[in-house]
């Protein structure tokens, strides 16, 4: 790109904007570091200089305390008008050492530490972090419990795309309503999880070889009855605000990721079919029992922030005609694989790399084992962290409403990208 | 009436003085829109409703926020803290002066001060009539100047967005 | 969608006329409004719901009855140790099977139930209580041996089918140890 | 008995003026008069604040404020307080009297735009000959004390939101303006009195001739509200207050009464505009029909007054915001052209009064929506197509 924009120019740059009035111009005279221009004639600051067109640019650091960034997440921003010139996210804010606690503590210990990576879609990384170690020690998940993983995985699947949608036409100016209706939906499938795990977002429920308890009695006909409303509510968004022109002019041609781009920079998930590429891993990898499904996967043609808001919603109805099919094949019998330990469990040394396709992209745990009772390396492929990687290229031209827009597009949870 | 236009032309006179003698930009252009509105306010204890209102909307409304447009394209908003020279000055009253001296002497040419309340109401309706009728050339030629100085701006800007794409 | 002619302003048209619906159904059927007014009125409760931890002690006297025997497998096993054990030591020095100490650090705790999946004699179990706010910030959430003490009956109250099932298992356990007593007793 | 109802105000007032001593009479008429005018548009701003929140809330499947007072009524009352208790927070680096100022700039002009809004049969404070044109006056002193609180502040996020208000006022000024030239042209008046006058209930028959039953009134009407929306900075056109992107625009640096002070500022201005377009458009105080007369004229008033406000709640509730090039795009590509059309119209309709065959009124109402509603294609498809947009149909891979 055209020019490193190192921490330390920016900072200098942040405070020197001279269209400050007058008053603040003394102020910033004594707090300026002794080697600094003349006082009065504010030079351009160095971020600005590496940076070609003439006129004053205004540097702005969105976050991490701003409304719509998605948590704790900063984003410096060199402006040329309303016109993003440069933009260079800086994030870390909500690290929390997740690998080396993994590496601490026993295989279980891990397991509820996954619910804070992405913690919108805490079964899908429980079944991540649990296939991989299944792959490490070798065993087999019983028929039922295949079922109760696709069941949960897509509940978590429609919910995290609901709230994305709402988070989105959030950003893009419409104030509550579209944010309400998704969480209301997003409601009945967190009681579900309640009833099933014990806790809504936090379930900590899968075990390496099954589940750690049954369905309980009524669970599956209170399910049915939910995902029976799904439908009705996608209709309700689709007329609410698919066609609003106001919309469309918002988000066509908004953030155009290129296929080539998005394969190159590594993107996955609904972003990366977005942009017409065929790459789902629940039909690539045909991990758990997906094969036996009938679902189809959308595909856009623009790359857009619209493309990516309407994947979304057409992935949330294949997710309903999943879930229809699994409700009604569920089997009977154990849900938990005999030979799997819940305390000492010491898998063979090797390494493996388990990986599902979760809401935001392609989850990955890899793990070394070295015989002992705490893996040797545990590694974790973040989705929404390698999907931001592609902000600047998509923002760098557009207006500032055009990059939180874009930013809302990629669907990123900073439990996530931080780890 | 006498009270009242005494209190709008102090208003007007200190709005200009501070216009042109405070020390931040954006605050002459403040005190130059109070000026602007003080002007109105002497067209209105004159009782010309209209063209009060047309200066209010003109001179507050386009006027100041074109100063400031313009302000936000400067570099230096405060004024260098140096001594103030006085040579500006002194050539500025001087200026101000034969400006005086001029309209003093263009008074009486004009027929003398009008009586108050001589019976020329300027109804907005006789106003249009006669704007239609009598001045209609000059107010087409002053349209005609206007659309061309608005082409004329947007002619300028638009290049420069152009290339830029 | 058809590309053909659209009259551009049709789907904000549609947009308002779903919101008018919400509007007008709000009012309608009251089974719209989603939202529940707490603290007047509350969500029903849910049987396997968990907040923190409990220690469960049959009969009436907390002391005596107490299941947990200060084994410290919770203590181990628990991913961000909040949980601190010591047993209880009798006149001579003997190490009893009884905790003299049993601290949770709540505002370590994460409720994530491991503690009492793993406790081999459903000592602990978890709570649903979450009004648990404290003026104190340093010592409060610390909840001592008394305030996690909870009986069955209010175990029974609180998951009502795993109650049910561990006290029939805990009533069989102490049946089989009496019967083996006086058969061993009467032997 | 009727016509005592419907003047109660008025004749209470000339009461009380009646017992001032002759020499005080005009200032006691004047105090009385922006007494009432206060207190009717600050208890209207204190309902509609809550109506708001209320009607968002039904939109959004959930009650809306229901704990202070019955129904959440004293909700305005504990916002009040709320607000005057609330730090005064000025950011160290401000420019101190300009962010003083501010706030007083923002809600004097809006309160003068008062003076000319006929509220009831001769309830109109100030009957001024050029009424429309000062109401205009006024209103554009609002973006200068925008300006000022945005430069004041010494943030960013201000310095963004100041520069995208004035943008946004200024070009919505003239559709705005440009909608209101035609009532004003077949009215034959500047003054809002003369206006409403022009909108009664013919001699003969019982409707009211109110400009909205035109084809150039209905347009009319419709590009005043949409200018009305974005001078007001309300639901799609909130760019100032862009929430997403900048904060609260040039609002960011306020707090406790001068935020409040703006917010009055902003809801005011909302009645004031609207009021104009309830004047120029819906025949003001009048009643639609003659049978309907009995009503009181400030019923009919604050009738329409509650419609427009429920219209922007309603947008406010469903919309996105418009970026800010398309906002400009929309007002110089689309409502002026159509407000100059509009105009075109108007005067057709004026013209084809005279019109006697069979289906005079219904050629004359064909051709004026004919003309309106090709305008509207060729523009709105103009602006909207060439850049490509609308509902796209996706394939599936399986």
């Amino acid at each position: 790109m055209n020019g490193g924009l190192d921490e330390r120019a920016l900072i200098g740059a942040l405070s020197t904007g001279d269209l400050m009035p007058e008053s603040a111009g003394a102020a910033i005279e004594e707090q300026r570091p002794p080697d600094a221009s003349p006082s009065g004639s504010a030079t351009r600051s160095p971020a600005a200089e590496s940076v070609r067109g003439e006129g004053e640019f205004l540097e702005v650091s969105l976050g991490p305390h701003h409304p719509s960034t998605h948590g704790v997440f900063r984003v410096d921003v060199v402006l040329d008008g309303e016109r993003v010139v440069r933009l260079k996210p800086v994030f870390g804010y909500l690290h929390r050492n997740h690998e080396k606690l993994g590496e601490r503590g026993s295989y279980l210990a891990a397991m509820p530490y996954t619910d804070r990576l992405d913690y919108f879609c805490s079964l899908t990384n429980n079944w991540a972090y649990a296939l991989a170690v299944e792959k490490l020690a070798g065993l087999e998940v019983p028929e039922r419990a295949e079922y109760i993983r696709v069941i949960a995985a897509e509940l978590t699947r429609v919910q995290n795309h609901a709230c994305l949608i709402g988070f989105l036409l959030q950003e893009a100016g419409a104030m509550g309503t579209p944010i309400m209706y998704a969480f209301r939906e997003r409601e009945k499938v967190l009681d579900l999880f309640e009833s099933l795990t014990g806790a809504r977002m936090m379930c900590n429920y899968f075990r390496f070889g099954g589940c750690r308890c049954d369905l309980p009695p009524g669970w599956i006909e209170q399910c049915r009855r939910v995902v029976a409303e799904l439908p009705r509510f996608l209709d309700e968004f689709e007329n609410l605000l698919a066609t609003n022109e106001i919309l469309m002019a918002r988000t066509q041609g908004v953030g155009v990721l290129s296929a080539a781009l998005a394969v190159n920079a590594g993107v996955t998930g609904p972003n990366l079919r977005a942009s017409g590429v065929n790459y789902d891993l629940r039909k690539a990898d045909r991990y758990g029992i997906y094969d036996r499904f009938k679902f189809r996967v959308p595909l856009g043609a623009h790359g857009d922030v619209y493309d990516r808001y309407m994947i979304r919603v057409l992935e949330m109805r294949e997710s309903v005609a999943i879930l229809d099919q699994a409700l009604a094949g569920i089997p009977e019998g154990p849900i938990l694989n005999p030979r799997s330990r819940l305390r000492s469990f010491r898998p063979r040394a090797g390494e493996a790399y388990g990986r599902l396709e979760a809401p935001k992209g392609e989850l990955g745990f890899y793990l070394i084992s070295d015989g002992s009772g705490s893996p040797y390396r545990y590694r974790i492929r973040p989705p929404s962290f390698i999907n931001l990687t592609v902000l600047e290229d998509l923002c760098v031209g557009r207006l500032l409403q055009d990059a939180i827009v874009i930013l809302g597009g990629i669907d990123i949870v900073m439990g996530e990208v931080d780890r | 009436m006498e009270t009242a236009f005494l209190i709008v032309s102090a208003i007007t006179l200190a709005g200009a003085v501070a216009a042109v003698s405070l020390r931040n930009l954006v605050h002459c252009v403040l005190a130059a829109a109070v000026a602007f509105a003080g002007l109105a306010g002497v067209f209105l204890t004159l009782e010309a409703e209209f063209v009060a209102f047309a200066q209010l909307l003109v001179y507050v409304g386009a006027v100041s926020i074109l100063m400031v447009m313009a302000l936000g394209l400067t570099r230096h908003v405060t004024a260098p803290a140096g001594a103030r020279a006085w040579a500006p000055w002194t050539v500025g009253v001087g200026v101000a002066l034969l400006v005086l001296a001029a309209v003093v002497s263009a008074v009486p040419a004009a027929g003398g001060p009008q009586p108050a309340g001589s019976g020329w109401v300027a109804a907005v309706r006789v106003m249009g009539e006669t704007l239609m009728t009598r001045h209609v050339v000059a107010l087409e030629v002053l349209g005609l100047l206007l659309t061309a100085a608005l082409i004329g701006a947007g002619v300028i800007a638009l290049p420069r967005r152009k290339d830029e794409e | 969608m058809s590309r053909g002619v659209r009259l551009v302003g049709l789907g904000i048209v549609k947009g308002l006329i779903e919101t008018a619906r919400n509007f007008i159904g709000s009012y309608r059927d009251p089974r719209r409004l989603v939202t529940v007014e707490y603290p007047e009125v509350r969500l029903p409760p849910v049987e396997r719901a968990r907040t923190f931890p409990m220690l469960v002690y049959d009969g009436a006297d907390p002391e005596a009855g107490l299941r947990c025997v200060a084994c410290k497998i919770c203590e181990k096993e628990c991913p961000p140790q909040c949980i601190y054990i010591e047993a209880d030591r009798d006149a001579r020095g003997r190490v009893l099977k009884r905790p003299r100490v049993f601290d949770v650090d709540c505002s370590v705790c994460m409720g994530c139930q491991i503690c009492a999946e793993v406790c081999p004699f459903d000592a602990i179990k978890m709570n649903t209580e979450y009004e648990l706010a404290v003026a104190d910030r340093f010592g409060g959430l610390l909840l001592r041996k008394s305030q996690l003490v909870r009986s069955t009956e209010y175990h029974r109250t609180v998951h009502p089918q795993e109650a049910v099932e561990i006290d029939a298992q805990v009533a069989q356990a102490r049946a089989r140890a009496e019967a083996k007593a006086r058969a061993g007793g009467g032997g | 008995m009727v016509e005592a109802i419907d003047q109660v105000f008025v004749n209470l007032k000339h009461a009380v003026v009646g017992w001032a001593p002759p020499a005080w009479q005009a200032w006691v008429s004047a105090g009385l008069t922006v007494a009432a005018l206060m207190g009717v548009f600050m208890s209207l701003f204190a309902l509609v604040v809550l109506l708001e929140r209320k009607g968002l809330g039904r939109i959004q499947n959930r009650p809306g404020p229901n704990r202070v007072g019955p129904w959440g009524l004293l909700q305005p009352m504990a916002d009040f307080i709320k607000m005057l208790t609330k730090e005064d927070v000025v950011p160290a680096g401000a420019d101190r009297v300009v962010h003083f100022l501010a706030p007083v700039a923002m809600v004097a002009p809006v309160l003068l735009a008062y003076a000319v809004l006929p509220v009831g049969r001769n309830m109109a404070a100030v009957d001024l000959d050029a009424g429309v044109l000062y109401f205009f006056a006024v209103g554009a002193c609002i973006e200068l004390s925008v300006f000022m609180a945005g430069w004041a502040g010494r943030n960013k996020f201000a310095l963004l939101g100041a520069m995208r208000a004035i943008a946004q006022m200024i070009s919505y000024e003239l559709p705005l303006m440009l909608a209101a030239v035609p009532a004003v042209m077949l009215a034959g008046t500047l003054s809002l009195g003369g206006i409403v006058e022009a909108q009664a209930v013919p001699a003969g028959g019982w409707l009211a001739r109110w400009h909205v039953l035109t084809p150039w009134g209905l347009a009319g009407l419709a590009l005043f509200t949409i200018a009305a929306l974005a001078e007001a900075n309300r639901s799609p056109f909130d760019l100032p207050e862009g929430e997403s992107e900048i904060v609260a625009g040039h609002l960011v640096e306020y707090s406790g009464f001068k935020y409040a002070l703006f917010f009055i500022g902003e809801y005011l201005g909302m009645f004031a505009v609207s009021g104009l377009g309830i004047t120029l458009f819906l025949g003001g105080w009048r009643s639609p029909a003659s049978f309907l007369d009995w009503v009181p004229s400030y019923l009919w008033f604050f009738a329409k007054l509650g419609g427009f406000v429920a219209l922007f709640i309603w947008l406010r509730g469903t919309l996105p915001r418009v970026r800010g090039d398309q906002l400009m795009a929309l007002a110089w590509k689309l409502l002026v052209p159509m407000a100059l059309l509009n105009i075109a119209v108007a005067a057709g309709w004026h013209y084809s009064a005279g019109w006697s065959f069979a289906g005079a009124w219904l050629a004359r109402w064909g051709l004026g929506l004919g003309i309106l509603g090709l305008g509207y294609g060729a523009l709105a498809r103009g602006l909207y197509e060439s850049q490509g947009f609308g509902p796209r149909v996706y394939r599936f891979a399986d």
